[in-house]
């Protein structure tokens, strides 16, 4: 609860900060404490302290796994404000940083909302209280014609989705035997399904994959990423899809785990066509930007596999899989903005000029590539363990696999960009601090990558008892 | 003493390293007194020894250095066997041996220091390696020996780095004997995997108990082995080639002793021999028919050394022959006295190239015997025994193999004394071309013909007084009782394994049969000597003969069914089905993900209706597996 | 009424929105068409509550109000998307002059 | 504690070396720090087998069943043995290289080295694919960053190719461990698996792991990436990829691969021989055909890989025996071959075969050390490749597991024939014959040199006379892993 | 059958066809009225299954609010037939095809619904009147209702972000 109302009181008090003053620095300030700010009260949620004593008749439920996702959803978030938030105000001149900011923390708002909902009603507002302000956001660069052409596409997409959404929940509700939207009584003994049952989840399904860009649901993915300012794009593919994420591997953990064997087809065909689109399409891309664009539905096909097998460990890995994710391609973002050209000839010979950025980005693309000693390798590890446990869908995972050796390729392609080609890659100016964060950043996700355990051996204690 | 014998082969090796490592500081006499010193000092060795292995009822004495090679069951020592027939070819090959190193002093005089050291460096080598093979007491030692001469042989083939066609030969040599080694060391598997040990006394006392196939295939093998390094059908064609190297090279290695390892090692294993008689019937065959073949061969051959090579490679079909037909004595007599003349023909035929200044060719010869009377006079000594007439040592040993052979089948007899007959003529044919008539080289040739120096000279005649002696040590029973003293000397190796057959068609016929013999040679002799002596051919041989002259166009045949073939198989593989298959595969891979990738964002047009009507799409797909494929 | 019915009214209400967003290239119809689906769902929600009423009403006569808040709900987002919607629009509109969104094509591949 | 010390010095010998912006002192940085491995193994053999010095576990990452557990067995030793003297060779022989940065180049190489080591060592499933991948990463970067024209391709296909291969092994390594009763990465827990697992899992477990190894080795028909890479690469890096790295692959199927799944090794043993064999032939034909150095080795290499894999699907105690110490030869051997080749091209600034000749005219000292590793290449009785693969044919003979037996001891002898005739046409066409315009200027090499190699020379010889030491090393190893691979006893 | 049913069929008839209509139309004003139509005849529904809080908001705030919003909109671009953009015939049938066979599918995955013979009572039960709504709304649906409340919020300050001049 800490965390939906402090985020939500943030949001507000940093449209007011705007008239206090539009100096750029203040603004960001006021943010990072409000994040700060978050990350403490959602500790303290964790810890079983709570701000506000408020019943929610059952409609959120704290529990660890959720206020865990909270926790690296923040963090990533503060990170992110820190090595991106000055980039705000280059988006546009006269840009509206407060209320950027304020729609940052609503968006927050949401995503806590999505990672502690207990009842379809709560994830339904959820969804849109991050899509809403993400439609903005989007459209923020007013003058950009991509930029709007990008936000009218979300926009009509996203309304079209949550349309099926609504379709969705409406058929669970009248096949629920109580009446009612809360997943712990939708869930119950759900062993053989009825029709109206199958088909609302069915649409949930591809609703929540449209959230989180799974193919074929996808295709708003990369116009939208390509279109909008970059600052938002790393915000939207990071934090933004791992929360949903989150919402989504609960929601089917919660309600549908009864029928698992039901589902787990659909999920598997998705994911293999989400895997392969993701990758292939990657390959042959131009423009760095859009290849990550492609890049994050690869990585949400991976997700998607601790989908596929809800257990112990998906649950731990698709939390050390946002916390990887995130941090990576929150990097990478971050020296993207910093980059004069997105083409992959804008990186030729950044290791010359540039060797700390280089060597940076390098970190976060072997992560992102799953190679050992980074934290994506755990990832990666923890999504394909906790399918083979499953003992079925051998075959995706080989499946899988191949498509990470693909995705080698594309990633592999900016280090040789920077490290192997000669040019001379423009790089507007960066901050000492900025560069500092960076290798923090890159040194979070090497000591992730060696000692999982420091952010695991806590979910084992917790999720299990959970 | 006996105990001292790694020493009979650790000083050449001595000499090898001294001659090797210091090559650009030693001067030539430095290293003609190491390398000929150490000969000497393991010729002395191999003496004392054979003072005591000649002792009655000496037992064979095996010298365990250290543990080679041993895995679980397998154990393979290095170790060394001392007996009568190892002793004997110890003496062969460092007396031999050192002579030839004497020689070679002369010899190789004209070259710098640092290659006169290398030369002699390789040839210690090889004298090392071949009393390795003949020491060693298992068939593992045997073999390290085996390729070690053959390493030594190429090098030293290939001594004149700088001549193409030198390497060339050198290369031939070493590849042809690996085909051979391939074969050997089947059958030192084949041995492990049936005997569980390579060791000669372990070998020799399980085979009794062995079925005949197993034997019969292990021998075969081997024998393939002994085709490689003895120069026998079909791989005998290196052995002329080799000639490229240096002419007391030629004498040691591929006359007196490396080409007998074949006969040595059949020899050593008879008792395997003797239990597979088809194997015995194989080799006899070969070797006969590589006798034949060879002397048809030398007969047309104007190449001094050619004409020898032949030579050898013929006589040591007769040495198969023997040790086909079970005269295993007269196999290794015939190795000894071999030895002997065959070394001083090729030394004696240096001699001559010495004399005429590098020239090889005898139909620029002639006339010879005036100018270097030495070298003459021994080189005949030479041709009369391997002509086989007596009491010349040819005779005696080449005698007891057509006196086994006839025992064995009256065919084998008749073709080996054809073969003797031609040997004598082509010999002879040689010898007149070169020593009689009246001089046909060049004039400033003939003013540079000279004698050759002493240390020439003194081998040469050392060589001749035993070509001529030796034969006595094996003189036919036939004479005497117990006459056959090489014979006696032999008997606890061959007891068991061969079977004397001189005696049993009674004397009588033992006579007969020297007698064919001799008047066969004789007859050969003769004839060559009234044809060539006055008006010998120079004409270019025509019909039948030019078929002889290309040697019967064999490596042209062997050229067009094997080497070029494979050259041909490597290139295609390299050209087409590594690039353009298996490569082509590997990117093939890559190239259709590059396809697939520009195609794929295809899909992605750009259009907000397309892309609903494809997640409609995808609805629809969902829900038709829902209805359909899950019922 | 049988629930049938307003099963498949709303279904096939929905389905008219889902193929006028298809055939429509005028962004505000397509909106509109979305907003068609919308309610389709609305309708739905409140039949089912008015069947949960029926099937558990006896026990509990509150049963099945959640489908009515549930659609109280969706209308409250509905104005918000709209509000948003239309501004994206307009905005669009500013710049390009049109609301074609066959013409949103700059980003593709 | 040793095996500690054998990744732990390279490795962080490694990132300080990023730190020396200095050519010349990163280099002789580096060469202090190979020594130091060196020594650290050195002791390793001096403990004796039974010594807790040689064993080093702690706790990692509990979570998933995974230990940092590393030992030194027979293999172990031998292996590491090779690499910590590979790497001051190749310093040494190298050290007149000018590479761009070198400091850089110097620490990857360390921690190439690290990774090595570590796989070696590692006792541990998840931890040995760790230093897989650690191995690899480095030499990509060597390859693509100090390389020839085409290194990028080149080094790129070498890369995704291998990865797909550990990738395809990390598969496999997941799926065991799910299925070891008390869920652990330890080796004990996989040697456990043999009797659990069942046949037809076996199979498919087998060739999950035998594609990644057989692409590490390489073995035909997935050895196309090495030519190329060989050839791109700076030789320094071509001496550990030939000399030590494709040995993790044959290392990677005694460990990891032969004793876990016998049924699977078993079933498959015949087919995956016959991949070997073709390889074997397949290579040495076309290395007849090459004008290139670096790809001849590279071919004769696979043919050399091919017989040692060969032999372990034999299943016999002399193969096995043969594996473990021809490993080590090839290493030295090869590595031999390849300073040569380096010379060469410094020298003449080609590696074309048919551009050289008569270098032995000018070069007499290389021409003699070339000769000799040449011959040991060609595994002439008294060098040390004569031991080893006497022991690998004779092991392959006498295999009692396949009825082909004879067959493949027949065609595999073939390549020692082959192996001869691409030899010796190198030796003659490079050192023989007459000196033309190019090689005209050619000295002889150099001190450094001359030590290096002579030292390689003295290992060969030494081994090939008294292999003794080297065979009673792995003696107890073998033992084990052929205790294990007997799938009859399960 | 009773007025009940006659008036579902009326209003279900309508309902479609005017959907139908909203699609077709080419005037986009014409779409829009059509729409209100529906939504009054969804309205009607409401009110048949005694729901009459939602039937008012869905009249008050769809049919006019919202509505009036899009009329709005259209009015200040002057959009009209002429300038209405059509898709090519191809794509038009196959959305509708693809309409259709969705439809299709859903009543193929419907129709043997377990639940097909529930009735949905009609015009009576109280749980739609304002009282009932109201006080399940703020008591146990207070903090959705709050929650909503940061929605309105963020949809405002979104709409300032764009709309503001600059």
């Amino acid at each position: 609860m800490n965390a939906i109302i402090i985020s939500a009181v943030w949001g507000i008090l940093m449209m007011f900060s705007g008239i206090v003053s539009d100096k750029g620095p203040f603004i960001r300030n006021v943010a990072v404490i409000g994040l700060a700010l978050l990350l403490v009260g959602n500790y303290l949620d964790l810890i079983g302290y709570h701000f506000f004593a408020i019943d929610a008749h059952k409609m959120l439920f704290f529990d660890t796994f959720g206020l865990l996702a909270n926790t690296v959803i923040f963090g990533s978030t503060l990170i992110y404000v820190l090595l991106s938030g000055r980039d705000i105000e280059k988006i546009a001149q006269r840009m509206p940083v407060a209320e950027c900011f304020a729609l940052v923390f609503f968006v927050l708002c949401g995503v806590s909302l999505v990672t502690t909902f207990n009842t379809l009603l709560m994830l339904f507002l959820g969804i849109e209280i991050i899509s809403i302000p993400l439609y903005i956001l989007t459209g923020s660069d007013k003058r950009n014609l991509k930029s709007n052409e990008a936000s009218l596409k979300y926009f009509l997409m996203g309304c079209f989705s949550t349309g099926v959404m609504l379709l969705g929940i409406a058929l669970l509700y009248g096949a629920s035997p109580t009446g009612s939207f809360s997943i712990d009584e939708l869930g119950i003994g759900r062993s053989n399904l009825s029709a109206l049952y199958m088909a609302g989840l069915l649409l949930l399904l591809v609703a929540m994959g449209f959230k989180v860009s799974a193919a074929p649901f996808h295709f708003w993915t990369p116009d939208v990423y390509d279109g909008a300012p970059t600052v938002f794009t790393s915000f939207m593919a990071t934090i933004v899809k791992a929360g949903i994420f989150i919402g989504f591997i609960r929601l089917f953990d919660e309600t549908f785990s009864d029928s698992q064997t039901k589902w787990q087809l659909f999920v598997a065909i998705i994911t293999a066509v989400t895997l392969f689109i993701g990758n292939i399409t990657a390959v042959f891309q131009q423009s760095v930007k859009r290849m990550l664009a492609y890049s994050s539905i690869a990585q949400a096909g991976f997700m998607l596999l601790a989908l596929l097998s809800i257990n112990g460990l998906a649950r731990e890995g698709i939390l050390l899989y946002a916390a990887a994710y995130s941090l990576a391609t929150i990097g990478i973002f971050a020296i993207l903005i910093k980059m004069k050209d997105y083409t992959f000839e804008g990186f030729n010979g950044l290791a010359k000029h540039h060797p700390l950025l280089a060597a940076t980005c390098t970190i976060f693309l072997l992560s992102l590539a799953g190679i050992p000693l980074t934290a994506g390798f755990f990832a990666k590890y923890y999504m394909l363990a906790s399918v083979i446990e499953t003992g079925h869908y051998l075959w995706l995972v080989i499946f899988a696999v191949l498509c990470a050796a693909v995705s080698v390729y594309y990633y592999f392609r900016v280090i040789q960009a920077m490290y192997f080609k000669d040019g001379d890659a423009q790089v507007i100016e960066t901050r000492s601090g900025f560069k500092g964060l960076l290798v923090v950043v890159a040194a979070l996700i090497i000591l992730l990558g060696v000692f999982p355990n420091l952010l695991l051996d806590k979910l084992n204690t917790l999720i299990y008892t959970w | 003493m006996i105990q001292l014998v790694w020493l009979v082969p650790v000083l050449p090796l001595a000499g090898f390293l001294i001659n090797g490592l210091f090559r650009n500081s030693l001067s030539k006499g430095m290293t003609s007194i190491v390398g000929c010193g150490v000969l000497l000092a393991s010729f002395i060795l191999s003496l004392l020894i054979f003072g005591e292995v000649r002792q009655e009822n000496f037992q064979a004495v095996t010298v365990t250095l250290f543990d080679f090679i041993s895995v679980d069951k397998l154990h393979i020592p290095f170790a060394f066997q001392v007996d009568q027939l190892s002793i004997l070819f110890l003496l062969i090959i460092t007396g031999v041996g050192f002579l030839i190193h004497l020689y070679s002093t002369a010899y190789m005089h004209e070259e710098e220091a640092p290659h006169f050291a290398r030369y002699f460096a390789y040839l210690n080598l090889f004298v090392f390696s071949m009393l390795l093979l003949v020491l060693g007491a298992n068939f593992v030692i045997l073999f390290i020996g085996w390729e070690g001469v053959g390493l030594c042989s190429y090098l030293l083939i290939g001594y004149w780095f700088k001549n193409i066609d030198y390497g060339n030969a050198a290369k031939k040599a070493f590849i042809m004997n690996r085909i051979g080694d391939l074969g050997f060391l089947i059958a030192i598997f084949w041995m492990i995997n049936q005997f569980g040990s390579v060791n000669f006394s372990e070998v020799f006392t399980a085979a009794p108990g062995t079925s005949t196939a197993v034997l019969t295939g292990i021998t075969l093998l081997l024998f393939v082995g002994a085709t490689g390094k003895s120069a026998q059908i079909p791989l005998y064609t290196w052995l002329p080639d080799a000639m490229a190297g240096p002419t007391p090279v030629s004498a040691l290695i591929h006359a007196a002793t490396m080409v007998t390892a074949g006969i040595y090692m059949i020899a050593r294993s008879n008792i395997l021999y003797s239990l597979a008689p088809l194997t015995q019937n194989v080799v006899a065959i070969i070797g006969l028919a590589t006798a034949l073949l060879a002397a048809t061969i030398a007969l047309k051959q104007n190449d001094i050394k050619k004409v020898l090579a032949y030579s050898t490679v013929s006589q040591l079909g007769y040495m198969f022959l023997g040790l086909g037909v079970g005269a295993y004595t007269g196999a290794v007599f015939h190795v000894m006295t071999h030895a002997f003349f065959k070394a001083l023909l090729f030394l004696g035929a240096g001699s001559v190239i010495h004399a005429m200044g590098g020239e090889q060719d005898i139909r620029k010869m002639g006339g010879l015997k005036k100018y270097i009377r030495t070298t003459h006079w021994t080189f005949l000594i030479g041709c009369i025994a391997i002509a086989g007439i007596p009491p010349f040592s040819g005779f005696f040993s080449k005698d007891e193999i057509l006196a086994g052979a006839f025992a064995k089948s009256p065919v084998y007899y008749v073709v080996g004394v054809f073969t003797a007959l031609l040997t004598a003529f082509y010999m002879f044919r040689l010898y007149a071309t070169t020593f009689l008539g009246n001089f046909r080289g060049t004039h400033d040739q003939e003013h540079h013909l000279h004698e050759s120096p002493s240390a020439m000279t003194i081998p040469l005649i050392v060589l001749a007084l035993l070509a001529a002696v030796a034969g006595f040590l094996g003189v036919p029973e036939a004479f005497a009782k117990n006459s056959h003293w090489l014979g006696h000397f032999l008997e606890p190796i061959f007891a068991r394994g061969a079977v004397e057959h001189a005696a049993e068609g009674g004397v009588s016929q033992e006579w007969m049969l020297m007698g064919i013999s001799v008047v066969v040679a004789l007859i050969g002799v003769i004839a060559a000597w009234t044809r060539f002596s006055k008006k010998p051919d120079l004409a270019e041989p025509s019909g039948f003969g030019k078929v002889l002259a290309n040697k019967w166009y064999v490596d042209e045949l062997y050229n067009a069914i094997i080497v070029r073939p494979l050259y041909a198989i490597s290139k295609f593989l390299n050209n087409v089905i590594e690039k353009w298959v298996i490569d082509w595969l590997v990117n093939g891979v890559g190239r259709l993900v590059q396809y697939g990738s520009r195609q794929l964002r295809l899909l992605q047009s750009g259009q907000v209706g397309g892309y609903v009507l494809l997640m409609v799409i995808g609805i629809l797909a969902l829900f038709l597996v829902e209805l359909f494929v899950k019922k | 009424m049988p629930i049938n019915y307003y099963i498949f009214l709303s279904l096939a209400l929905f389905c008219i929105g889902v193929a006028g967003v298809l055939t429509r290239r005028n962004a505000i119809i397509i909106f509109m068409c979305v907003e068609l689906m919308l309610n389709a769902v609305n309708l739905l929600l409140v039949a089912f509550s008015k069947m949960h009423l029926h099937a558990l009403g006896t026990g509990n006569p509150q049963a099945g109000i959640d489908g009515q808040l549930f659609v109280f709900f969706i209308m409250v987002v509905a104005a918000a998307e709209v509000s948003v919607g239309l501004a994206i629009i307009v905005m669009m509109y500013r710049n390009t002059h049109s609301i074609d969104v066959n013409f949103l094509n700059r980003l593709k591949h | 504690m040793i095996p500690v010390l054998l990744i732990a010095i390279p490795l962080i010998g490694g990132l300080a070396g990023f730190f020396i912006k200095n050519d010349k002192s990163a280099r002789s940085w580096s060469l202090l720090i190979s020594l130091a491995a060196l020594v650290i193994s050195l002791w390793g053999l001096s403990v004796g087998a039974k010594s807790p010095l040689l064993h080093a576990d702690a706790e990692w990452l509990p979570g998933l069943g995974s230990r940092f557990t590393v030992g030194l067995d027979g293999m172990g030793q031998i292996l590491c043995l090779l690499t910590a003297i590979a790497f001051p060779v190749i310093f040494i022989a190298t050290w007149r290289d000018e590479y761009r940065k070198a400091w850089n180049f110097y620490a990857l190489m360390l921690l190439s080295q690290a990774g090595l080591m570590g796989v070696f060592l590692a006792m541990d499933a998840l931890l040995f694919y760790f230093f897989w991948e650690l191995a690899l990463i480095p030499v990509y970067f060597l390859c693509s960053q100090w390389g020839g024209e085409r290194r990028i391709q080149a080094t790129f296909k070498f890369f995704i190719y291998t990865f797909v291969g550990s990738l395809l092994m990390l598969v496999g390594i997941i799926w065991l461990y799910s299925h070891t009763p008390d869920h652990s990465f330890s080796l004990k827990s996989f040697y456990g698996l043999r009797s659990i697992v069942g046949g037809a899992d076996q199979v498919w477990m087998f060739w999950l792991f035998f594609i990644a190894f057989a692409i590490k080795m390489p073995i035909w028909p997935l050895h196309t990436w090495q030519p190329d890479t060989y050839e791109q690469s700076p030789t320094a890096t071509t001496m550990v990829l030939s000399g030590i790295m494709v040995k993790m692959g044959l290392f990677g199927m005694i460990r990891w691969l032969a004793p876990v799944l016998p049924l699977g090794t078993w079933a498959w043993g015949d087919t995956a021989s016959g991949l070997c064999i073709t390889g074997m032939i397949y290579a040495s034909l076309v290395a007849i055909k090459q004008d290139d150095l670096k790809r001849l080795v590279a071919y004769s290499s696979i043919a050399h890989i091919g017989l040692m894999a060969l032999a372990i699907f034999a299943t016999t105690a002399t193969g096995m025996q043969g594996v473990m110490i021809q490993m080590f030869n090839h290493g030295i051997n090869i590595i031999g071959m390849w300073i040569v080749v380096d010379l060469i091209e410094r020298q003449m600034g080609t590696r074309k075969i048919s551009e050289l000749g008569g270098l032995a005219q000018k070069a007499p000292a290389l021409a003699i050390l070339l000769v000799i590793v040449a011959l040991a290449n060609v595994a002439l009785p008294l060098t040390n490749a004569f031991v080893g693969e006497f022991l690998l044919f004779s092991g392959v003979y006498s295999s009692k597991v396949t009825q082909y037996n004879v067959v493949f001891t027949v065609v595999a002898g073939l390549s020692i024939i082959l192996s001869a005739i691409y030899t010796l046409n190198m030796i003659q066409k490079v050192f023989f014959g007459n000196t033309n315009a190019l090689t005209e200027k050619a000295k002889d090499i150099k001190f450094n040199e001359k030590v290096v190699l002579a030292a390689i020379v003295v290992l060969i010889v030494v081994i090939g006379v008294y292999p003794k030491p080297v065979l009673n090393l792995t003696k107890e190893t073998v033992d084990m892993i052929l205790t294990k691979m007997d799938y009859k006893k399960i | 059958m009773g007025i009940t049913q006659i008036l579902f069929w009326v209003l279900s008839i309508m309902a479609l066809v005017s959907a139908i209509l909203v699609v077709i139309s080419k005037n986009p004003v014409h779409s829009v009225l059509w729409l209100i139509v529906v939504f009054i005849a969804i309205s009607g529904h409401y009110i048949l299954l005694n729901a009459q809080f939602l039937a008012i908001v869905n009249v008050i705030v769809y049919a006019g609010a919202i509505m009036v919003l899009f009329l709005f909109v259209f009015m200040l671009m002057n959009l009209n037939a002429d300038t209405e953009p059509q898709k090519n015939k191809w794509l038009k049938i196959a959305g509708v095809v693809a309409g259709g066979s969705l439809l299709l599918v859903f009543v193929a995955a419907l129709k043997h619904a377990d639940m097909k013979n529930q009735l949905a009572e009609m015009n009576k039960g109280d749980i739609g009147l304002i009282h009932n709504l109201g006080m399940a709304l703020f008591q146990d649906y207070v903090v959705p209702f709050e929650i909503s409340s940061v929605l309105f919020l963020s949809a405002m300050v979104g709409v300032v972000v764009i709309g503001k001049k600059d």
